[in-house]
């Protein structure tokens, strides 16, 4: 641990909070100076952020860096406790990026019925709520981040969202809450058998010995269920399409982007390491589960007649990939499920971008009413074309590196599940999930073809897209713009410099993974 | 004398009240009903009282009847304003809220 | 001299009348078609557990009893009965449409509580003769003693009890 | 270099010229131009095709220096190690990903023949698509997908591999699908590259299995140990590892029974055909069996005494007869281009299969330049002489006059596919067939030559449809000398495009013209419209313009004499000399020439030529003759050219008996699968995964899983309902329930406690 | 006779321990005396000078928690002021000025008898003041009388309004029959401990093996069950929260209801420590009946106070859960602190809640959830005031509920038993089942436009903006800073009173 600059990390959390007091002065009337102070807030959080990568020592990415340790709640021993090691940093970082883009996004995007005040304090509280999550290292004060950012994305949902917004926010919200209340009573379990000094992940890894083996595995089934439903892994996924396909074009970008992280960051955090023991024995369970979602995502995904929805279904599936990455126990497969997180988060992000702004000019994102966008919208069109490519695991671009590894580590899955025998089951599910990367191919492809290719529908084929406008009905229909482009350029290098140098992240989580998961 | 001759008259008052205030739709006789069961407590206590030797249950016996008192008094009252405000002191007209 | 023998002979005879009495009178009280009836029965039963009381020396409850009861509570019930215009005579329907219900309850309650006194208490005696009336000094004693709060409270109780009454019956 | 990684480059230890230790950068240079021409490809002059260019050019001079110092290397010492540089890419735990250039002859051979194909094609585009409004994105993607194989190929791993092989993948969508405003053309593009995506589950499941297997993704590595049998698990694991990647070459090789996409993918332009379909994407499969041959050796079985089958050599046989055959029905002339590329990959793999790994190597080299070649010339004629159409029946014949460079190139070329003697098809396709017998797979010596025979009789089919015979449709307004006079026929372009977006008839008329390469070249700024061919060869005037009838004089010259690279007739070896290190396993000496070995094989072109021009002259030549119309007349003719005509049906058992066999238990309305299913599938598997992808939404994700979701909320009110009559309101049960509870209570407890 | 008056012997009071009632009965007839002497027009004043009685009161509260010490034992050890008692008060006499600040405007503006509404508040207040402190069986049940007579008259308070008498005439009667039972069974445990102390009942009764004891634990739970709402015993409480005035409610759903935990932790934790074995499954059904029931209920509900008032049956079942395992294990301590912390933010959050509700119903005068379409948009501040409330009752982190159901949570599985972990199971099913209808609110609030097409602000009387603020205070800082509120649970110990 590097107790050094231990301010840094609480500025970073805490900072967006500041600007939520600030714009809550600001007139509901003047939406310029919320949105100014808003992005403001986001971007010197990001600042931050920058200032924290330039410090990080990625020489001890192992170590917790910018460790503080604070009393908080003394009765039951839950204390302020935060560092940043290798597996925290990149998400940490992606969640500052993503909100200053949506938030940049939003300066001419802001969905109905308005009121950018609201919004943008909801997206800074959610800010901070993620953040939050990805630097706790005291599981009660990763449960209140972990929570923190549910309030705020249920009323993204329900008011900014689609037609049927409201039974996606229910859903939403009473999915998370079942599954977090079970985590809850698991966490508690976990922290009073293994009869831990405090609930510091420290203490809690140290002491996750002493848990008995079939408490251990209840309490694994706890937090299971928790994680589980926020991945979402199947069965549990089905608040999922709803909700992003009901969510405003920035909420489904950070509920794909960093809200599901929270739940596979929680699967490495916290539940693989403090009970090793019965993580070998669930393992297997989750391998088959996620595999299931591979195929069942890529399946939900062809019978979509909605842009949307399709994206959405193609993230049950991809969260597939992360979460066999981790059942497979290994650091490469940790690893991959690590990169697979980030690059979900950047290109499933875009691709909501994009839905976002095709919804935004056609005013549908119903699969057969769209058509030859390549021609209304060029560069719009290529976009989605790159970002499908990158969706569907092409080398060379970011998300390859989530799934390849993943497959390759399911092949070669731990010692300990080898040694219970599970070598079999982990090899039919490396070619049930390699079948998965056709279907993916299959679908996003589909999806290309069908709304890019081809001439435009008739019913939008009155507007060119030049700029010129001279269709009456369909003036909507313009290629990219200026806010658009800022918020999206950012996303679309970093899928290529990943892509190309994935070490710039795996240098940064590969030590901590190894740390927490190599022997 | 058992002293469960006095507990048992007192459970059987106790029943019997019991019973009026169920099955009595007259909000007074409903009061009277409690009053029986109050008397049963008394009852109890003075018995055990006299078993035990102590006098604890005295004085407890003497704050029920004036607690009791009191009850009755606000019971009546109540009683009074429903029924100028409804002509009627049948309890289970008494169903406006429900479900 | 009443030999002790004879004293709890006499006392078993007494209290079986006492009982016999209440009991019937407490039947009457929630059986009873007419107001008025049932109120004199309540009485009868307040007086039979007057009775009681001093069967079992508590003399100063037993005057309690009496003069708070049957003096002031069946003044009230009756006023009650008046201004509430009951009539004074038969009435029909005094009892619920599913009046029934008691009864299973009533008897499951007796159940229980009889099993669970003849457990408890089985045939343990009162030495009838043992002891002596429970002196009123001795009452005031305690009442001012350790259980001075409770009876300050009561006051409170009472004050706030008038209070309440007389603003909810009080029309305006 | 961003890679560079400050844990260093693993050199090897020999200082081995500077072009061998730099050939890293025959890809780089590519991909970085890929770059420029996205960012300022449009601003150019030439719309970023000199970029393009100019990248192709730099890479082949690099690959041809490369090869020098390679052949110097081979001729200086013994054992000329693979020349090997690795940076690590990243890494995960103690796995290291590396990524960098892999050496040896095998690969110097690739970057070769690639970086010169695609230098030829691009000038040729530079013609060929010149006024297409995607004129800069073409060159952007053809630069890539150079790029893409060009990684593929000096991959010393098999991430690095994929890479490139999945680039590729990507490329050819966007190439197959250039005018994608077409559907069928978007269809084409959207099968090639799922198809071979199916493949490549092999890929992955496979190399996952290799990693398991060896501990490396180390190309050279693998190959060692695979030879040295010491790898961890069984040999049947290898097996299987070995079966897994075949199938990713299967796909990407067009081998049978994943071909379909091929002949469909000759919607995209004719460049891109002629690339892809000659030493590029389609011989990723095979030079990945080549690649890593120990695995498929050890694995496989190949050469062992008595073994007289193996997957390679099965497949690659079906792969040679049932694409030639297909190749026999064909109208449309690159179609006909397409399966003899099928089958000529499936000589290549039965090569390969049989063990005579030079042989196929040297089958990949020589087909490289006369499939190039006869594409080209395909396109030429398309472009200059029949008004876009590849279609043989309709729109050609007689050309050879008016298109002697073409012609020439064509007719070389034809030869070579052939297997005549003294061309270069002969001394590679030659081999292969005397190696199967030589090495006891004498099933496969038949299949060859069998496949000799229908080669040479296809081929003579498409030259005597193509330049003999009458004229016909649009070649015979060319022939006629009215080819400077296209309006007639591009008044329709013009129509169709001159505003492009706002037609809808546009879709309709592309329908019409889907076999026809119709970009909009012509009609799309009127002001390039004099322009728009460029200058012919001064000796060829009615000929191409310089642009595509040079690169067709070129590899018609190699591909006469290419093969003398490794002529076994005259004893000359240079290319198993030169490529010999890369097969990382012993193999059985080749054998030796006798002419008496090739005679069979030779008698059956000779066989095949005379029956098909005599068929083909009497089919489709002017006179009457008893066969025209055979297949009208005798059942039993007619069947076998239905089924052949319909490509074995297996489009059929793909979209009809598979499908429905899927789709049908999963679906409850048969009329609505039906629908779907006939309703024009993108591709069979495809529509079974949509339709079970349906099912399983509608009936267990909506149905059962949220059912059971939003089951839990109505039951949970519904029992909210139930119990509201206990609220009744009526103090009377209120306190029955009160009483009754505590009476309960009571019991339960003392009954418990006592 | 003299002899024996003189025998009597003063008993020592420590006026410092007693300083609250004391303060509180002064006020009181302070109150009184107003209301006679204070002209209609200014009877307001009546409800200010409560107000400050309140927080005179809570001042010798404070001083008695700082100086700490030895726990102050009067009267033979019936009547304690030990940590437990402090941290209750302390609750009382806040949640009892809350009221008060709510009742101002109601009382005024209805026309009410504001003098004599405030004297039986007091009066109320200082019964659950004594609560906190009786520990014998005469002080209990009189603290109890004298907590409730007043309350059952204040729901009756809109003498006109025949939903309020019918909420007053039912909490009457089912008070009246819950506490004839439970002093049935209180006179069975004295006749077995021949004592009213509880700490000696405790001792009598031992494992509570002898089915009279069993039958006087049972009655006993049950008089407090009625008090605290638990199933079946709750009857009452929807009917009387909806008809009441919603002060009253407030009051009653939070005040009254601690006031019954109270008892129900003494009587447990003394008079029947040892008899685990009767208590606790009986609390484990009461828990998980109540939480269950009152959820599924609140489902149903289309008026607002009635979804609250089932809402804080609920809630009650939370409370009760850790006392279902109070005896199991290391349970005893964990489950004390979880049931103080638990009533301590829970006040505050529905304090709060009816706060707002008693501000908006001002304008939409509708107690139907429907009419609060569109608050979000026409009063921000109350809405997301209400969105506080709401999902601090539902338990959503950074929010004060969190951490009460966390305690709750806790000391059950602290247990380690099997009923213990069934029953935390059952608990935070029924924790997402209650998200599901506080979200109702929430959604109305910002997603539905409103019903009548309101856009003015509403306008909000200063002392329920400042009941509103010191609430909103209260559930983000007990659930940001748990710690703070937590020391009160820590201290909340009743260990001491065993002895005496």
């Amino acid at each position: 641990m590097i107790q050094e600059q231990q301010w840094l990390l609480s500025l970073g959390t805490f900072l967006p909070l500041a600007g939520v007091l600030v714009m809550l002065f600001i007139p509901r009337k003047n939406e310029v100076l919320a949105k100014e102070v808003g992005i403001v807030t986001a971007a010197a959080t990001l600042l931050v952020g920058i200032y924290t990568l330039t410090q990080f020592d990625y020489g001890q990415a192992e170590k917790l860096q910018f460790f503080t340790t604070n009393e908080w709640i003394k009765p039951i021993n839950a204390t302020f406790t935060i560092g940043l090691d290798g597996i925290s940093l990149p998400l940490y970082i992606l969640s500052m990026v993503i909100t200053l883009l949506v938030m940049v996004y939003s300066w001419d995007h802001i969905p109905e019925p308005g009121n950018a005040k609201a919004f943008f304090i909801l997206m800074l509280v959610l800010q901070t709520g993620m953040a939050g999550t990805f630097i706790a290292q005291d599981l009660i004060l990763f449960f209140v981040f972990f929570e923190v950012v549910l309030l705020p994305m249920y009323f993204m949902i329900g008011v900014w969202g689609g037609e049927n917004r409201q039974y996606a926010s229910l859903k939403f919200f009473l999915y998370t809450m079942f599954g977090s209340a079970l985590m809850l009573v698991a966490f508690i379990a976990l922290y009073i058998t293994s009869k831990s000094a405090s609930f510091a992940f420290a203490d809690l890894t140290a002491a996750g010995a002493n848990v008995g083996r079939t408490a251990a595995m209840w309490i694994f089934a706890g937090m299971f269920i928790g994680f589980a439903v926020k991945v979402p892994m199947f069965p549990f996924h089905t608040w999922l399409p709803d909700a992003h396909t009901q969510a405003p074009t920035q909420g489904s970008v950070i509920l794909a982007a960093i809200l599901l992280k929270l739940g596979t960051y929680g699967f490495v955090r916290i539940a693989l390491p403090m009970l090793p023991q019965a993580a070998k024995s669930w393992a297997p369970v989750i391998g088959v589960l996620a595999v299931i979602g591979i195929i069942y995502g890529a399946l939900g995904c062809l019978a979509q007649t909605d842009m949307k929805r399709l994206i959405a279904f193609s993230s049950v599936a991809h969260m597939g990939f992360v979460m066999l990455g981790i059942s497979t126990l290994t650091p490469l497969g940790i690893n991959a499920a690590m990169f697979g997180m980030v690059a979900h988060g950047l290109i499933t992000g875009m691709l909501f971008f994009i839905a976002g702004s095709v919804k935004e000019r056609y005013h549908t994102l119903e699969i057969k009413r769209l058509s030859g966008m390549l021609i209304q919208m060029p560069r719009l069109g290529w976009i989605l074309g790159f970002c499908a490519m990158a969706s569907l695991g092409l080398p060379g671009l970011a998300g390859f590196w989530g799934e390849f590894p993943a497959i390759i580590s399911s092949w070669n899955p731990a010692e300990v599940l080898v040694a219970n025998g599970h070598e079999g089951l982990y090899r039919g599910l490396t070619i049930v999930a390699a079948l998965g990367t056709v279907l993916a191919a299959a679908y996003l492809l589909w999806l290309y073809q069908r709304t890019s290719f081809g001439t435009p529908n008739p019913e939008f084929a009155g507007d060119h897209g030049h700029g010129d406008g001279h269709g009456d009905g369909h003036s909507d229909i313009h290629d990219v713009g200026i806010y658009e482009w800022i918020a999206w350029t950012p996303l679309l290098i970093a899928i290529v410099v990943f892509g190309v140098y994935p070490q710039l992240m795996f240098k940064v989580m590969d030590p901590a993974v190894t740390h927490l998961f190599g022997k | 004398m058992l002293v469960n001759q006095f507990l048992m008259l007192g459970a059987v008052l106790f029943c019997i009240g019991v019973y009026g205030v169920l099955a009595r739709k007259n909000a007074v006789m409903v009061l009277m009903s409690i009053e029986l069961i109050l008397n049963s407590v008394n009852i109890n206590l003075l018995a055990f009282d006299r078993l035990n030797g102590s006098i604890d249950g005295n004085v407890f016996a003497l704050f029920i009847i004036a607690v009791a008192a009191a009850e009755v008094g606000v019971g009546l009252a109540m009683v009074l304003l429903i029924y100028r405000n409804r002509k009627s002191i049948a309890l289970d007209e008494l169903s406006e809220m429900k479900g | 001299m009443l030999l002790a023998s004879d004293v709890v002979v006499a006392q078993n005879v007494g209290f079986g009348i006492i009982a016999a009495v209440m009991v019937i009178f407490a039947l009457r009280v929630v059986s009873s078609s007419n107001v008025v009836h049932a109120a004199l029965s309540l009485v009868m039963v307040m007086a039979g557990a007057a009775a009681l009381y001093v069967l079992l020396a508590a003399e100063f409850v037993a005057v309690t009893q009496v003069l708070v009861y049957i003096g002031a509570v069946m003044v009230l019930f009756l006023f009650g009965v008046m201004l509430t215009r009951a009539k004074l005579g038969k009435e029909g329907d005094l009892n619920n449409k599913n009046w029934g219900v008691g009864i299973p309850v009533a008897i499951l309650l007796l159940g229980v509580m009889v099993y669970a006194l003849g457990d408890g208490w089985g045939r343990t005696k009162i030495d009838a003769t043992g002891g002596s009336v429970v002196s009123t000094t001795a009452i005031s004693d305690l009442i001012f003693s350790p259980y001075i709060l409770p009876f300050w409270g009561l006051s409170f109780v009472l004050l706030a009890a008038v209070i309440g009454a007389i603003v909810l019956a009080r029309k305006d | 270099m961003l890679l560079a990684n400050e844990e260093g480059a693993e050199h090897a230890v020999h200082a081995a010229g500077w072009f061998l230790e730099h050939a890293w950068l025959i890809p780089v240079i590519p991909a970085a131009a890929f770059f420029l021409i996205i960012l300022f490809g449009k601003r150019l002059p030439k719309g970023g095709s000199e970029i393009g260019l100019a990248s192709m050019i730099a890479a082949l001079v690099i690959a041809a220096g490369t090869a020098y110092q390679w052949i110097d290397l081979v001729g200086s010492t013994e054992h000329a190690e693979a020349v090997i540089t690795k940076w690590v890419w990243w890494q995960a735990g103690d796995t290291k990903f590396t990524i960098g250039q892999h050496i040896d002859g095998l690969a110097v051979m690739a970057l070769l023949l690639v970086a010169f194909i695609s230098t030829l094609v691009q000038i040729y585009s530079t013609e060929y698509v010149r006024g297409d409004r995607r004129y800069t994105h073409f060159f952007a993607s053809l630069t890539l997908f150079s790029s893409g194989m060009l990684t593929m190929v000096l991959a010393p791993n098999m991430v690095q591999l994929i890479l490139g092989w999945e680039i590729m993948g990507l490329c050819s969508f966007l190439l197959i699908g250039h005018w994608w405003e077409e559907l069928p053309n978007a269809k084409a593009a959207l099968k090639a590259f799922f198809t071979v995506r199916t493949g490549d589950m092999g890929l992955l499941v496979g190399t996952a299995m290799l990693f398991g297997l060896f501990g490396t993704f180390d190309i050279l590595d693998i190959n060692e140990m695979a030879a040295a049998g010491e790898w961890h698990g069984s040999k049947t694991l290898l097996m299987a590892a070995a079966v897994a990647l075949f199938i990713g070459c299967i796909g990407k090789s067009g081998q049978f029974p994943l071909h379909t996409w091929l002949p469909d993918a000759m919607a995209g332009p004719t460049p891109v055909s002629s690339l892809l379909h000659s030493s590029t994407m389609v011989v990723a499969g095979v030079f990945l069996v080549a690649r890593i041959y120990p695995v498929f050796h050890v694995g496989l079985d190949i050469n062992v005494a008595g073994s007289h089958y193996n997957l390679i050599a099965i497949i690659g046989g079906i792969t040679v007869i049932v694409a030639a055959a297909l190749a026999f029905v064909q109208d449309d002339i690159k179609k006909v281009l397409a399966y003899s590329t099928v089958s000529q990959l499936g000589y290549m793999m039965m090569g390969l299969g049989v063990g005579a790994w030079t042989a196929a190597v040297f089958h990949i080299f020589t087909h490289a330049f006369f499939k190039c070649c006869l594409f080209l010339a395909a396109g030429s004629i398309s472009h200059t002489a029949s008004h876009h159409s590849f279609d043989m029946k309709k729109d050609m014949g007689g050309l050879w006059r008016k298109l002697p460079v073409t012609f020439a190139a064509w007719f070389v070329s034809t030869l070579a596919l052939c297997g005549v003697p003294f061309v270069s098809g002969f001394f590679s396709k030659d081999e292969i067939i005397d190696s199967a017998h030589a090495y006891d797979y004498t099933t496969f010596y038949v299949v060859g030559i069998v496949g000799a025979f229908m080669t040479t009789a296809y081929m003579t089919r498409a030259t005597y449809l193509t330049f003999f015979g009458k004229a016909r449709g649009g070649a015979a307004h060319f022939v006629a000398g009215e080819h400077e006079d296209e309006g007639a026929h591009d008044e329709g372009h013009a129509e169709a495009f001159a505003d492009e977006h706002a037609d809808v008839d546009h879709q309709i008329h592309a329908h019409a013209h889907a076999a026809h390469d119709a970009h909009d070249a012509h009609g799309h700024d009127d002001a390039h419209a004099p322009a728009h061919h460029g200058r012919p060869l001064p000796f060829a005037k009615t000929d191409s313009a310089w642009a595509i009838t040079l690169p067709l004089l070129i590899l018609g010259f190699l591909a006469i004499v290419s093969g003398y690279l490794n002529a076994a007739p005259f004893h000359i070896e240079k290319f198993h000399e030169w490529l010999h290190s890369s097969i990382g396993i012993e193999l059985p000496e080749a054998p030796k020439f006798e002419w008496g070995n090739a005679a069979p094989g030779l008698a059956l072109v000779l066989a095949g030529f005379l029956v098909s021009l005599y068929i083909s002259k009497a089919v489709y030549g002017e006179g009457a003759s008893p066969l025209k119309g055979l297949t009208k007349r005798v059942k039993v003719f007619g069947a076998i050219h239905t089924f052949l005509v319909n490509k074995l049906y297996l489009d059929h058992l793909y979209e009809k008996v598979i499908v429905r066999f899927v789709a049908y238990p999963l679906s409850k309305a048969a009329y609505w699968t039906n629908q779907h299913i006939l309703d024009g599938a993108v591709n069979g598997v495809g529509i079974a995964g949509k339709k079970s992808g349906q099912f399983i939404y509608k009936y267990v994700d909506q149905g059962l899983v949220d059912g059971i979701v939003n089951g839990s909320g109505t039951a949970a009110r519904a029992a909210g309902g139930e119990l509201q009559p206990v609220q009744s309101g009526k103090v009377s049960l209120y306190g029955s329930l009160l009483f009754g509870a505590a009476a309960v209570a009571a019991i339960v407890l003392v009954l418990v406690n006592s | 006779m003299l002899a024996s008056l003189l025998a009597f012997a003063r008993p020592d009071v420590d006026y410092h321990a007693l300083a609250p009632e004391i303060v509180l009965a002064a006020g009181l007839c302070l109150v009184l005396l107003l209301d006679l002497f204070v002209p209609d027009h200014r009877r307001w004043i009546t409800g200010t000078v409560a107000g400050f009685v309140l927080l005179g009161a809570f001042i010798p509260v404070a001083t008695l928690a700082v100086i700490g010490g030895d726990v102050r034992s009067l009267f033979d050890g019936r009547y304690v002021i030990d940590e437990f008692a402090l941290a209750l008060k302390g609750l009382f006499l806040l949640a009892g000025y809350v009221v008060v600040l709510l009742s101002s405007n109601e009382m005024e503006e209805g026309g009410y008898h504001q003098g004599e509404y405030y004297v039986l508040l007091l009066t109320s207040v200082l019964g659950m003041v004594m609560m906190a402190s009786s520990r014998d069986l005469i002080s209990v049940f009189v603290a109890l009388e004298f907590l409730s007579i007043p309350a059952y008259m204040m729901a009756a308070w809109r003498k006109r309004d025949t939903k309020s008498n019918e909420a007053g005439v039912k909490y009457y009667l089912l008070g009246v029959f819950a506490s004839a039972v439970l002093l049935y069974g209180m006179s069975l445990l004295f006749g077995l401990a021949k004592s009213t102390k509880l700490s000696e009942i405790g001792a009598a009764i031992g494992d509570g093996s002898k089915a009279a004891a069993v039958l006087g634990i049972v009655f006993v739970i049950v008089g407090f069950a009625f008090k605290v709402s638990a199933v079946p015993f709750h009857t009452w409480a929807p009917d009387t929260y909806q008809g009441a005035p919603t002060p009253v409610t407030a009051f009653l759903s939070v005040a009254s209801k601690a006031a019954g935990f109270t008892g129900l932790v003494a009587m447990v934790y003394l008079a029947f420590p040892m008899a685990k074995d009767v208590y606790q499954p009986f609390m484990w059904v009461l828990a998980a009946l109540t939480m269950t029931v009152g959820n599924l209920l609140a489902l149903k509900q289309t008026n607002i106070v009635r979804m609250l008032a089932y809402s804080s049956v609920s809630q009650g079942g939370f409370i009760l859960m850790p006392l279902a395992v109070a005896g199991t294990g290391d349970a005893a301590g964990p489950a004390l602190k979880a049931v103080v912390v638990y009533l301590l933010i829970y006040a505050a959050t529905n304090l709060g809640a009816f706060a707002v509700i008693i501000a908006v119903s001002r304008t939409t005068r509708s107690g139907e959830i429907s009419s609060w379409g569109g608050l979000f948009n026409y009063a921000p501040g109350l809405a997301v005031m209400m969105t506080i409330f709401l999902a601090s009752l539902a338990g959503i982190p950074p929010l004060g509920g969190w951490y009460a159901k966390f305690g709750a949570f806790r000391a059950v599985v602290d247990a380690g038993s099997g009923w213990g972990y069934t029953i935390a199971v059952i608990g935070a099913i029924n924790a997402v089942v209650a998200t599901a209808y506080y979200i109702t609110v929430m959604r109305e609030m910002w997603m539905k436009p409103a019903p009548d097409g309101r856009v003015s602000a509403v306008k909000v009387p200063s002392p329920v903006v400042v009941a509103i603020a010191l609430c909103g205070i209260g559930t983000l800082l007990m659930g940001v800073l748990p710690g703070s509120v937590a020391r009160f649970g820590d201290l909340a110990d009743l260990t001491h009173a065993f002895g005496g």
